[in-house]
């Protein structure tokens, strides 16, 4: 920007028609780095008509920013782009403003148009004084203040263990699924099979003329109670079902949960 | 290693003490405190909203008083002895006009993208003032608006209500009046008036400013 | 040093003013403020030692306290609330499978000796995996078992019995709710295996065994 004193030299003096108005055109002319854009412009303007924004005649508005815009082409001042998009889309409207509405034309009408360049002015400006303000409020370290010699709060850290009962349960399930499938000695202590009972069986019945109650067929050891009972029962169970398929002895039962009883099979008898 | 302990009712203490104790947790904060940053501080079962309350009043009208400040809780200097306070005013960062304009702008509008930041300003918002809002702590990023481009919003922050002592985004200055005015409403433009942006800095990105045109609010 | 107070000026602050005053200073200062400190920053002709002496006695008993420190004078919270001043960082983290392993034999076999915990799990359990549940408190040393070596045998708590919600650990599921729940694979025995045929019995062995199902244990 040339200095004041230079844009007085270059100036073709158009017309102005007072000194106070040449001054007034002089300083926005000076002044066009300082707004921040054509709104900003525009504002400044708007106040000149020393009018509540809304009631604005946005007619003279546009009429005075096409005077600022001309004045400064006519100054030689390069306007940057968007001022001179301004312009166009001001004088666009301004024409609108004046011919008579168009029935037949589409979009917003002039009346719109220029509705809300007004609002977008009272907005602006709305902003601004919000903007001031706040900035004059009891604002903290200027005028309220904040404890000078904040406490160290001292910091600790403490551990807690995620584990609910499903975690426990599955665990437990994992290593209880694993000793299922393993086939370990260790686990047969207790298990009298089918095998052991057939052999055992074999040998026996020969002595078994009579019938003879399944519990007396138990081995040694394992005709108390518990599980060992229960295995060597159950094996010796099936050896004699099995034996009496391969029809070598007959097995009774004289009651439901009565004794079960067995006895070798008649020799006379002939299978099939 | 403190457990927290299941204090049975009898041990609870009485509500004198538990006003004492919150008294003396925010004494020793800058910051503000939450009633659930509080009840994280005190024994089990204490009813630091009721402290809270007990201590704002016997507070009230002293050379320190207890400002709510959004969800949190401060010990903060009546605002008239700031008279008194000139060796401890902060120096503060000097900030551009537009700076503050888009502060406002972002606390009157909030959420508000930058896309109608800059219509309201009618200039293109700057990268390096948004950066700096955001470095001082007075404005953040909020959820994207669901619209196209997915933009983001900027709201402002806990540190902006205690600095500028509002108790919540609702008591700014003139409020109800702009929004009975209207002046909050998102109006979008009629076609054709959607103004060209002013490049504000040198060090401005435009290129990844979205496109103005972007007013459907979610509130 | 108390004159009878002629006070002179009607321009002069109220004493209950000044007190507020000596309050806000201390508050926002950095420092501990001496009496000439505070005389400086006040209006002319305050009077700081009796707004001190004021201001001590109205915070007498609470949570913060005007102290004398050397020549100066400062707020510090109560030396009894010192125990409100840390904050505790609560991290969460999962026990390792270890861990949860031989803690799950514990609560199902107790009291077991750590060779049998070992037999079960398959693998030797490290000295740092019961140190940690003995840490945790969920598992302490419970009596001598009575065989050769009188080995140290492992129980469960009260507070494990707490955090897994368990009146007792006989509470604990049995496998054939794991199975129900679908926690162990129902699938068929091995071959040679024999069924046992009646599986809940109730004159059984194992009767002095907390855990149904259970055929593992023989002592």
């Amino acid at each position: 920007m040339p200095p004041a004193g230079d844009i007085r030299h270059l100036r073709p003096l158009p017309e102005a028609d007072t000194v106070a108005q040449r001054r007034a055109d002089e300083l926005l002319v000076v002044d066009v780095d300082g707004y921040e854009g054509p709104l900003d412009l525009l504002l400044t303007l708007a106040r000149t008509q020393k009018v509540d924004l809304m009631t604005i005649s946005v007619l003279d508005l546009a009429e005075q920013y096409l005077a600022f815009v001309e004045q400064a082409r006519a100054l030689r001042i390069e306007l940057a782009a968007d001022y001179l998009v301004m312009a166009a889309w001001l004088a666009f409207l301004k024409s609108r403003l004046l011919l008579p509405p168009d029935p037949q034309a589409e979009g917003p009408s002039a009346e719109d148009m220029a509705a809300h360049l007004a609002f977008q002015l009272e907005r602006l400006a709305a902003m601004r004084r919000a903007a001031a303000q706040l900035m004059a409020r009891d604002r903290l370290g200027i005028t309220r203040f904040a404890r000078g010699t904040p406490e160290v709060v001292a910091r600790t850290r403490r551990t807690e263990w995620q584990a609910g009962l499903i975690d426990l349960m599955r665990a437990y399930a994992r290593l209880k699924t694993r000793e299922e499938f393993r086939p370990y000695a260790f686990d047969r202590r207790d298990v009298f099979t089918m095998e052991q009972a057939l052999d055992r069986m074999r040998g026996l019945i020969g002595y078994a003329g009579d019938w003879t109650n399944l519990s007396d067929f138990l081995p040694e050891g394992w005709d108390n109670h518990g599980p060992r009972r229960r295995s060597a029962t159950a094996a010796t169970f099936a050896a004699s079902l099995e034996l009496a398929r391969q029809g070598r002895i007959e097995i009774r039962q004289a009651d439901p949960f009565a004794p079960i009883r067995f006895r070798r099979r008649p020799p006379t008898t002939d299978m099939p | 290693m403190t457990q927290p302990d299941p204090r049975p009712d009898p041990s609870l203490p009485a509500m004198a003490e538990q006003e004492r104790m919150v008294e003396a947790i925010l004494f020793a904060s800058a910051r503000p405190l939450t009633v659930r940053d509080l009840a994280d501080r005190l024994p089990q079962g204490c009813d630091p909203a009721e402290a809270l309350a007990g201590l704002r009043r016997s507070y009230a009208g002293r050379g320190v008083v207890l400002e709510r400040i959004g969800d949190g809780y401060a010990f903060r200097t009546a605002p008239d002895l700031s008279f008194l306070m000139q060796t401890e005013t902060v120096e503060q960062r000097r900030l551009s006009r537009a700076a503050i304009e888009t502060l406002a702008i972002i606390a009157y509008h909030q959420p508000v993208t930058r896309a109608e930041i800059e219509e309201i300003r009618g200039v293109a918002v700057s990268r390096g003032t948004l950066d700096q809002l955001i470095e001082m702590e007075w404005v953040r990023i909020g959820r994207r608006r669901m619209t196209p481009g997915r933009p983001a919003t900027f709201v402002v922050t806990e540190t902006f209500l205690d600095h500028f002592g509002l108790e919540s985004a609702r008591d700014l200055p003139g409020l109800a009046e702009l929004r009975a005015a209207g002046l909050l409403e998102a109006r979008p433009p009629a076609e054709g008036m959607i103004l060209p942006l002013a490049p504000q800095e040198a060090d401005d990105d435009i290129g990844a400013t979205p496109p103005p045109g972007d007013f459907l609010k979610d509130d």
